[in-house]
């Protein structure tokens, strides 16, 4: 699929997302520092497209999520989705876009109420938009839970009573009962083990050929990313450093964190060897990001240049862009 | 489990599964021993406070002053106080008294301070001026917020549930506040912001339920407390006023002829330690019954059952 | 020390806890006496408070002193003498009294101190005059000056309560609004510690100068046998039981009358009883249904006084049923009008609420949680009850049920104690201004006309008079009975009397 | 440190509007109660001239909001008024009879202490045996007796039938350490038993609770003696809740208190405050409870930077 | 037994006394480690590693809650017989573990410095400073940047793969001759993981420590392991050294799990693979084989009859009716 031929639906410019950590006092008390959690990311989301995210753990990609839906407050930037900007929107309004773009947590434990059972779990969603009459709702939610693979006596039973893929799923129906047009999937099969992490994703590939959906696919294991993706971008520190179709991605990553990631990913092939780029220094803290490139410290590849200048985007081939003064 | 071919199966599939599920929980309750004792316990001292004066031989005001101090006997089960009155007739129309005091602080509080607890924990503003406000009155003793309340309001029982519950309201409210800020956090709670809930909506239907066990266990101690401090108003004087008998009057008669009359320790004391201990019991159970985590063991077990049956 | 072992054997043997045991009195040690209520103030003048009368009267002493029939004898002035119109009472002072800081007390103290008293008490004005006042003539001389003659002049100044101590003029002069900071007086026992709430400690005068006749209730000679005096304040009474009982208090003096049997069994507690007050239920006759006295007469005859009695004070040592306003060994007893008294006749009182129209009104009897006062209500609440009556009972604090009672509105009964006065006139239950107000003319006209008569004889004629009209015609309130208290002593305390509070000088402990 | 003292200094300020909360409540209640401090203190035959004049000295007739302003003003020079009735300052009265009521929570604590986390640790290890469920009955038991007849029956025992100890009074401390604390034990064995009884609810569930933890199992992997893992890997986490339940039942003692200290006859705080809430000492009862309160909220802060110290996790996170 | 093996666990069940009922989470497991050898174990969630980890160690309640049966030899000698305060000495000092979950399993009160020197106090004679210094050292080994600063840390104030690094540290304090490792890299992203595997293999070789490493990273397995057992709800399904079980998987549940791996290169269009069905709950297992109800090779005997463990050739070993039969007709590849 090309990107000039489908339609972008959900556009996200500059989102800036710094959390400021205060001392005693709140602000009075001082700024203890700043965490720049997501810094100046611009991506686009095209319609029945999926997009993979991709990035060391603490990169800021939940951050990025929750702020694209208002759950949290952004610094700066703009989320345009049917022409309107959501980080603009206040109540009813707000709630409509929520309607329609949806959200499956990286967490199916803490993401499910415990107290309430699979049935109002998945009510509540209609409840708030005040759709269907009781029974309506009723085969609504019984289509859903088949839909997703559960069963009907999963019906009356309480999350914990559920295995991690089984609440997943439920994680899942619950956004899509309300039909809508984007899903974002925060890590939606990391705590899973291959078997159950295989049959959310079918289930995902089916539902996106049903109804036509868009996908952002948060995710860090890169066989299950290469799987499901169409696009990828690859996140570190808050910034989004590759952006490219995946199989471009796979065969010519170009961003040195990117040939690290890949490189590290281990393989079900025990005769499987090759050379692992190692990324040597430290980590550094989000408080205090590294001037020029935020790669620089744990670059192999790193100059004078690194140091001090950072990086501006580049369309390397088509569609795929890169942030390093590698490819300058 | 074979998957429901149309929604209209479904929906029967989900009534009767709709009624195993209320099945299941008359089993639950029944299998949990703590709400049965409890419940036993206090259903007696209902019966008592009910029947106990129907088969009482005496009225609770009913004096004859010759008969004062008398041991329990054939004619007055439970002796006789300094009036001469029937102690069994007053423990059990005292029963009225303090279970009503007891449970309608229990309840009373427990509402005031859910919706306190619930707001102060969604809204910072908010949080600051209620919390300030609890801070003050926990801060005073609550024996002395109760005296000085009733000194104020003036003695009569309406007046002590008032006290009382602006007594120990903020109490409920702390608990319910810590513990709904810590589900506040969670993300089931974001979900639901996500899925576009308004606030009434997450405050009263997704927070406060997950703070109800904390708030069972605290209410059931503040029944007890408040039953406890009517006992100890009354023994300052500031209870409930004579001559509607509550346990703690009868107990605070009974402290002037502690040495002598045994009998109007005893009884009422005994009374207020069975309510106090069944409450408890109730507390803990309930609070089973409602974590999901628990009880369900009942369910397993009967599943298996029937796998073994069948 | 002055102290000798030979001074008294109480004469008054009916109260002496150690009658028939002859032992040698042992001087020295220290006596603690457990009080149930920390005295408002230490200054005798400011208070009708009975704690500050049984504390007080160890370190005050009067012009005068009761002995123990009520008599005024001489105490601090040596002898009296009155004018022929009876307005000027003349004092001549005891010579060489020293105060306990050493100075000697002359006129100057005794007519500051005399008129403050004046000033303070409202049973003095009430029986003297507004105009009333002390005058100084020479050293040992004062005088006492009246508009018109008074015939209880001098039993006022007698009177063992809100008693008229003497002090030094200056600690009358750094005296503020609410007592003297000094507690200086002439008696046996001088003042060293106050710990509030906890104990009051006062140590043997060695200066004391005693008159020399022998003790008689306050009057008479007084030593101080031991050296240290401690009234321990025990407010909870289970407290003074159990501290009276393990030896903690040599003396107790709040005890509850339920364990009054149980201490008169016990051998090593003696117990005393002595006549407090008369218990009685007020009507409030300013205001609602008692201002008809169909309805007072009703309640008066419904009232059965035994049991109301009984339950009050638990044991018949500890009351007796008497109709007399005035107690039974005083010379102001009377028995006139005794057949309106505890009738305890339902039919009678049914058909006088008939004739008064009464129509289930609300009757809010007010108490207070003081357990005397408290359980005679409770059955009175329940007699007025067992009539139809509809009949509320309030109970309140002390302090609140103090307030409350001030103002007509808020109650039509209102239970009370009062203490014995030593005269008619001084009796709450007749006085316009105390709670119930009895603002009948002929009672105020009779009360005056005792006072304006000139010998005891007479005066009583007119209470006689008086007393009748009260039961028969009037009704201030109704009366129960009069009510004693008792206290408890180890038996190795020896010579303790009573009058109006128990008399701790003369008085040795053996530990 | 900067941070702890910014810490210290912001958890202090947060102490203003709780005391204003505090005086205006105390204010309102005091003043709103029936009974006058000048009926009182003269005592049952007062005129009513008598009354008003001492009103008027009193500053009573004064209009509502002027006396809390005085009173306020008073305050915050230290100055809490005089007592109407003692003859002495509030302050001074609040210090002479703070010595016994310290003496007497410190001791009733320790004795809880003592006795509740040992058994509560106890009940944890033997969880759902019967000596677990005995623990929790007899526990149960002591939060239902009301205190003063835990009192009574206390002094019955040993101080009438048994005579071991005295039944009332008190002792300062400078009469010598036995001499004040054969007074103080009946008491605050009464005093303590509900404390105990709560404190080992909540030692036996934050114990279970810790011991369910990972780091337990963790420390016994890594072959830690199970006496060690108790008192060092367990306690200390679970000493937390402990800690809570201390620093907020502070006010309970002081409650509790009020009635031992009348049935003990002891000198404090407790006593203080009943006998002045019957005379209507109001410059007492504010003083009073505005100490109780500060103390109370002192002690909580006290509670909260030991949290710091015990567990490293929650310092300064608080905010 | 040809020759003493460092670990062998013969039948060993384990026990869970709950309120429900007995809870037989392992169920009858045999294995060995020897020495310098790494085991991978494999499994399904829920499928019962951890437990058989931690029963090694005997960690679990044996008062209240746990009970088990058959033998667990360590060097010979028999674990289960010894007494708790034997295994002390055993735990932490020749056998230690690595916790699935490092944030919860380091005490949050002290610091991980001392957490680390009690680790060696407890077993080795020195005083508390020297054991202090070994701790710092043994974090700098681990990877651990600034580690005199950082052992002065409480865990809270560590990232996630500090901490499993804090575990390892501990874990390998002693020299153990055999280390537990269950799960230890889940939290942690792909570079970080990848240092901490070579950390393991390092020491592996360098000491000849016995690893018994659970993880449910096939990938990771195929990188670090000599031999890998699969487990199904609370049996070892399958048993065989690396190679030949990614190249030759007998059992269905093994051959599903391979199939079900996302490709990191080849078609992605294609479905995922996946194993059907749900895992039985524990406290209603199926009377025949367990994999029965999601086999697609299942048939009557499968349903009644449980099949044994049995040695195919060389070590391998498999439970299942149809390994013998199957291995002649085909022949599975791995990577394709
Ligand atoms: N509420 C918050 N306040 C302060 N900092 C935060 C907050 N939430 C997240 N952060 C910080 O923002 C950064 C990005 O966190 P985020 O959860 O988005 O990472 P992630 O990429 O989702 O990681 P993972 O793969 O582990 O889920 C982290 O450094 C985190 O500590
Ligand atoms: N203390 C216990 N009491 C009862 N059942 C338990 C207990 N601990 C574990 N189990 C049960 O034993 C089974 C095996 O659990 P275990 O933790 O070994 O799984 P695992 O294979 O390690 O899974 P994961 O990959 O999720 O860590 C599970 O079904 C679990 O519910
Ligand atoms: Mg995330
Ligand atoms: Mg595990």
């Amino acid at each position: 699929m090309s990107l000039q031929t489908s339609t972008p639906v959900l556009e996200v410019e500059s989102l800036k997302k710094h959390f400021v950590m205060t001392g005693s006092f709140g602000k009075l008390g001082g700024v203890k520092g700043v965490v720049k959690a997501v810094n100046n990311v611009s991506f686009t989301i095209h319609q029945n497209e999926t997009y993979g995210l991709v990035g060391e753990s603490g990169c800021g990609k939940s951050t990025l999520s929750r702020t694209l839906l208002k759950l949290i407050s952004s610094t700066d930037g703009k989320v345009k989705y049917a022409n309107k900007d959501i980080l603009q929107l206040k109540g009813s309004e707000l709630r409509h876009v929520r309607r329609d773009v949806q959200m499956v947590f990286q967490d199916p434990y803490t993401s499910l109420n415990p107290r309430q059972r699979v049935g109002q779990i998945l009510e509540e969603p209609l409840l708030i938009h005040s759709i269907g009459t009781k029974k309506e709702r009723m085969e609504i939610m019984s289509d859903m839970l088949e839909k997703v693979g559960m069963q009907a006596d999963h019906f009356y039973r309480y999350p914990h009573e559920l295995s991690g893929g089984q609440r997943q799923r439920v994680g899942l129906a619950r956004a899509l009962v309300v039909n809508p047009k984007i899903l974002i999937l925060d890590e939606p099969v990391s705590a899973l083990d291959v078997s159950i992490q295989s049959q959310i994703i079918n289930l995902l590939e089916e539902l996106q050929a049903e109804f036509n959906l868009s996908y952002l696919f948060i995710a860090h294991d890169m066989g299950v990313v290469r799987h499901i993706s169409d696009r990828i971008g690859v996140m570190y520190l808050g910034n989004l450093v590759e952006e490219g179709p995946t199989e471009r991605i796979f065969q010519h990553p170009l961003h040195p964190y990117t040939k690290a990631l890949l490189s590290a990913v281990p393989v079900a092939n025990p005769d499987y060897k090759r050379e692992r780029i190692m990324l040597k220094g430290e980590i550094p803290s989000p408080f205090d990001l590294p001037s020029g490139c935020v790669f620089h410290t744990r670059c192999p590849f790193a100059e004078e240049q690194c140091k001090t200048e950072v990086p501006q985007r580049t369309e390397n081939a088509a569609d795929h862009f890169v942030s390093c003064h590698l490819y300058h | 489990m074979e998957i429901a071919q149309n929604s209209g199966r479904v929906i029967d599939v989900q009534r009767q599964l709709l009624k195993n599920q209320r099945s299941l929980l008359v089993r639950r309750l029944l299998g949990n021993k703590q709400i049965v004792f409890g419940s036993v316990i206090l259903t007696m001292f209902v019966l008592f406070a009910l029947i106990g004066p129907m088969i009482a031989p005496y009225g609770p005001y009913e004096m004859s002053v010759s008969d004062r101090l008398q041991p329990p006997s054939a004619d007055h089960w439970f002796g006789t106080d300094n009036f001469g009155r029937d102690i069994f007739y007053r423990v059990a129309i005292g029963a009225r008294v303090s279970l009503g005091v007891g449970l309608s602080v229990a309840v009373l509080s427990s509402i005031i301070g859910l919706v306190v607890g619930l707001y102060a924990s969604y809204y910072r503003t908010l949080d600051h001026i209620l919390m300030r406000i609890c801070d003050g009155l926990m801060s005073i003793p609550a024996i002395l917020l109760a005296i000085a309340f009733m000194a104020a309001l003036g003695p009569n029982t309406i007046n002590i549930v008032i006290a009382l519950t602006i007594v120990f309201s903020p109490y409920i409210a702390r608990v319910v506040r810590s513990s709904a800020l810590v589900v506040r956090e969670q993300t089931y709670i974001e979900a639901m912001k996500a899925q576009g809930a308004r606030s009434w909506r997450i405050i009263l239907k997704h927070i406060a339920p997950n703070t109800i066990s904390p708030l069972f266990v605290q209410a059931s101690f503040i029944f007890a407390d408040a039953i406890i401090t009517e006992a100890g108003l009354s023994f300052l004087g500031a209870g409930v006023p004579a001559p509607d008998p509550s346990w703690g009057n009868i107990l605070a008669d009974g402290k002037l002829v502690i040495y002598n009359a045994w009998w109007m320790i005893v009884f009422p004391g005994a009374a207020l330690i069975l309510s106090v201990l069944s409450i408890n019991l109730l507390g803990d159970g309930l609070r089973d019954l409602l974590d999901p985590h628990v009880g369900n063991s009942k369910k397993i077990k009967r599943k298996k059952a029937k796998v073994k049956a069948g | 020390g002055c102290s000798s072992s030979s001074t008294t054997d109480s004469t008054d043997d009916e109260n002496s806890p150690s009658d028939g045991t002859d032992e040698e009195q042992v001087s020295g040690g220290e006596l603690r006496a457990a009080i149930g209520q920390q005295p408002e103030t230490l200054d005798p003048h400011m208070s009708t408070g009975a704690t500050v009368k049984y504390v007080t009267r160890h370190i005050f002493e009067g012009l005068l002193a009761a002995d123990s029939s009520f008599q005024p004898q001489p105490m601090l002035a040596e002898s009296w003498e009155i004018s022929d119109d009876g307005t000027i009472y003349t004092f001549h002072l005891r010579e060489g009294v020293e105060f306990h800081n050493g100075k000697e007390m002359t006129a100057e103290d005794v007519t500051a101190s005399m008129n403050r008293w004046l000033e303070q008490s409202s049973v003095a004005t009430q029986i003297m005059g507004e105009d009333a006042y002390f005058q100084e003539e020479d050293d040992y001389t004062v005088t006492l000056h009246l508009e018109e003659a008074r015939l209880t002049a001098i039993d006022a100044i007698a009177s063992p309560k809100q008693f008229a101590g003497i002090m030094p003029k200056e600690v009358i002069e750094a005296a503020d609004s609410t007592g003297i900071t000094d507690y200086v007086g002439t008696g046996p026992f001088k003042f060293v510690e106050w710990r509030q709430d906890q104990y009051i400690h006062f140590e043997k005068f060695e200066q004391y100068q005693p008159v020399d006749f022998p003790a008689d209730g306050l009057a008479g000679e007084k030593v101080a046998i031991v050296d240290d005096l401690f009234f321990d304040i025990v407010t909870d009474s289970s407290t003074q039981l159990a501290g009276i009982q393990t030896g903690q208090y040599d003396i107790a003096y709040t005890l509850p009358n339920d364990n009054y049997e149980q201490l008169l069994d016990d051998p090593a507690i003696n117990t005393m009883t002595d006549l407090y007050g008369n218990s009685f239920h007020h009507f409030n006759k300013k205001e609602g249904i008692f201002t008809d006295f169909k309805m007072r007469q009703a309640v008066n005859a419904a009232v059965s006084n035994e049991e109301i009695m009984l339950g009050g004070w638990s044991h018949p040592d500890l009351y007796s049923l008497n109709s007399s306003y005035m107690g039974e060994s005083q010379v102001w007893y009377s028995e006139a009008g005794a057949d309106e008294y505890d009738q305890a006749d339902p039919d009678k009182a049914a058909q006088l609420l008939e004739e008064a129209g009464y129509n289930g009104e609300e009757v809010v009897i007010l108490t207070n949680n003081d357990s005397e006062l408290y359980n005679t209500s409770v059955i009175l609440h329940e007699q007025l009850s067992q009539l139809g009556m509809n009949v509320k009972l309030d109970v309140y604090d002390r302090a609140t049920y103090s307030e409350r009672r001030t103002n007509s509105a808020n109650w039509d009964l209102l239970a009370v104690g009062l203490s014995t006065v030593t005269t008619p006139s001084q009796h709450l239950s007749l006085s316009a201004s105390w709670y119930g107000w009895t603002e009948d003319e002929t009672v105020h006209q009779m009360l005056a006309e005792i006072e304006a008569v000139s010998t005891l004889e007479e005066g009583t004629a007119i209470w006689d008079d008086l007393q009748a009209y009260l039961w028969t015609e009037y009704l201030p309130g109704t009366k129960h009975g009069d009510y004693y208290y008792y206290i408890a002593a180890r038996d190795n305390v020896e010579g303790v009397t009573i009058l109006e509070g128990p008399i701790l000088w003369n008085t040795s402990v053996n530990k | 440190m900067k941070n702890y003292l910014l810490y210290l200094t912001k958890r202090v300020l947060s102490l203003i509007p709780v005391l204003f909360v505090v005086s205006v409540i105390v204010f309102l209640i005091i003043h709103m109660t029936p009974g006058d401090p000048a009926i009182v203190m003269l005592g049952e035959d007062a005129t009513a001239e008598q009354v008003e004049e001492l009103r008027q000295q009193l500053g009573l007739d004064l209009p509502l909001h002027e006396q809390y302003l005085n009173w306020v003003l008073g305050a915050l020079q230290v100055d809490l008024g005089s007592s109407y009735f003692m003859r002495e300052p509030v302050t001074e009265a609040i210090m002479n009879h703070l010595g016994p009521t310290i003496s007497l929570t410190i001791l009733s604590q320790m004795i809880a202490l003592l006795i509740a986390i040992p058994i509560g640790i106890f009940a944890a290890r033997r969880r759902g045996t019967m000596a677990d469920q005995s623990v929790m009955g007899v526990s149960l038991l002591g939060m239902s007796v009301p205190n003063f007849i835990l009192g009574l029956l206390t002094m019955l025992m040993f101080g009438v039938i048994l005579r071991w100890l005295p039944v009332a009074g008190y002792a300062p401390l400078s009469a010598g350490l036995w001499e004040h604390m054969k007074y103080l034990i009946l008491p605050a064995v009464s005093l303590g038993t509900l404390q105990a009884a709560l404190i080992t609810r909540i030692t036996r569930s934050s114990m279970l609770e810790v011991l369910n933890n990972n780091y337990i199992k963790s420390a016994r992997a890594k072959g830690v003696k199970e006496r060690q893992i108790i008192y060092f890997h367990a306690f200390r986490n679970a000493f937390l809740p402990i800690l809570t339940v201390i620093g907020q039942t502070f006010g309970g003692l002081i409650a509790g208190a009020v009635i031992t200290e009348t049935i003990f006859n002891i000198p404090g705080i407790g006593q203080l405050t009943i006998n002045s809430i019957e005379r209507r000492d109001y410059p007492i009862i504010q003083g009073v409870i505005f100490f109780v309160a500060i103390a109370y909220v002192g002690i909580n802060l006290f509670v909260d930077l030991l949290y710091g110290f015990i567990n490293p996790r929650v310092r300064l996170e608080k905010n | 037994m040809k020759k003493q093996s460092l670990l062998d666990v013969q039948e060993l069940k384990t026990n869970f006394y709950t309120e429900r009922g007995v809870v037989t989470a392992v169920d009858g497991i045999s294995f060995s480690v020897e020495e310098g050898e790494i085991v991978g174990v494999v499994g399904e969630s829920g499928c019962g590693k951890s437990v058989t980890s931690q029963s090694i160690l005997r960690l679990f309640d044996e008062k209240y809650s746990v009970e088990y049966e058959g033998s667990i030899l360590f060097k010979g000698e028999s674990l289960l017989e010894k007494t708790l305060a034997e295994m002390q000495d055993i735990r932490g000092n020749e056998i230690s573990m690595i916790f699935q979950d490092p944030s919860s399993s380091l005490n949050p009160v002290y610091t991980i410095g001392r957490q680390v020197a009690e680790a060696i106090l407890l077993h080795k004679d020195i005083t508390r400073k020297e054991a202090y210094q070994k701790a710092v050292k043994l974090l700098e080994l681990t990877g651990i940047p600034s580690p005199e600063k950082r052992a002065l840390e409480y865990p809270h104030q560590l990232s996630g793969g500090m901490l499993q690094r804090v575990m390892i540290a501990m874990a390998l304090a002693c020299e153990p001759k055999l280390l537990i490792a269950d799960e230890p890299t889940t939290a942690l992203d792909v570079t970080i993981q990848a240092q901490i595997l070579d950390l393991i293999v390092r020491l592996n070789q360098e000491i000849g420590m016995g690893v018994m490493f659970i993880t449910h990273d096939l990938g990771v397995v195929a990188q670090v392991c000599n031999r890998v057992i699969v487990m199904y709800l609370g049996q070892v399904v399958e048993e065989a050294d690396v190679r030949t079980l990614f190249t030759e998987p007998l059992h269905p549940y093994t051959k599903g799990l391979l199939h079900s791996i996302p490709k990191l290169d080849g078609e992605r269009a294609e479905k995922l693979h996946v194993i059907e069905g749900t895992v039985p709950s524990l406290t209603n297992v199926p009377t025949g084989c367990r994999f029965a109800d999601r086999c697609p090779q299942a048939d009557a005997t499968c349903l009644e009859h449980a099949p044994a463990l049995e040695a195919q050739n060389d070590g391998h070993k498999v439970r299942c009716w149809h390994a013998s039969a199957q291995k002649e007709v085909e022949t599975y590849v791995a990577t394709n």
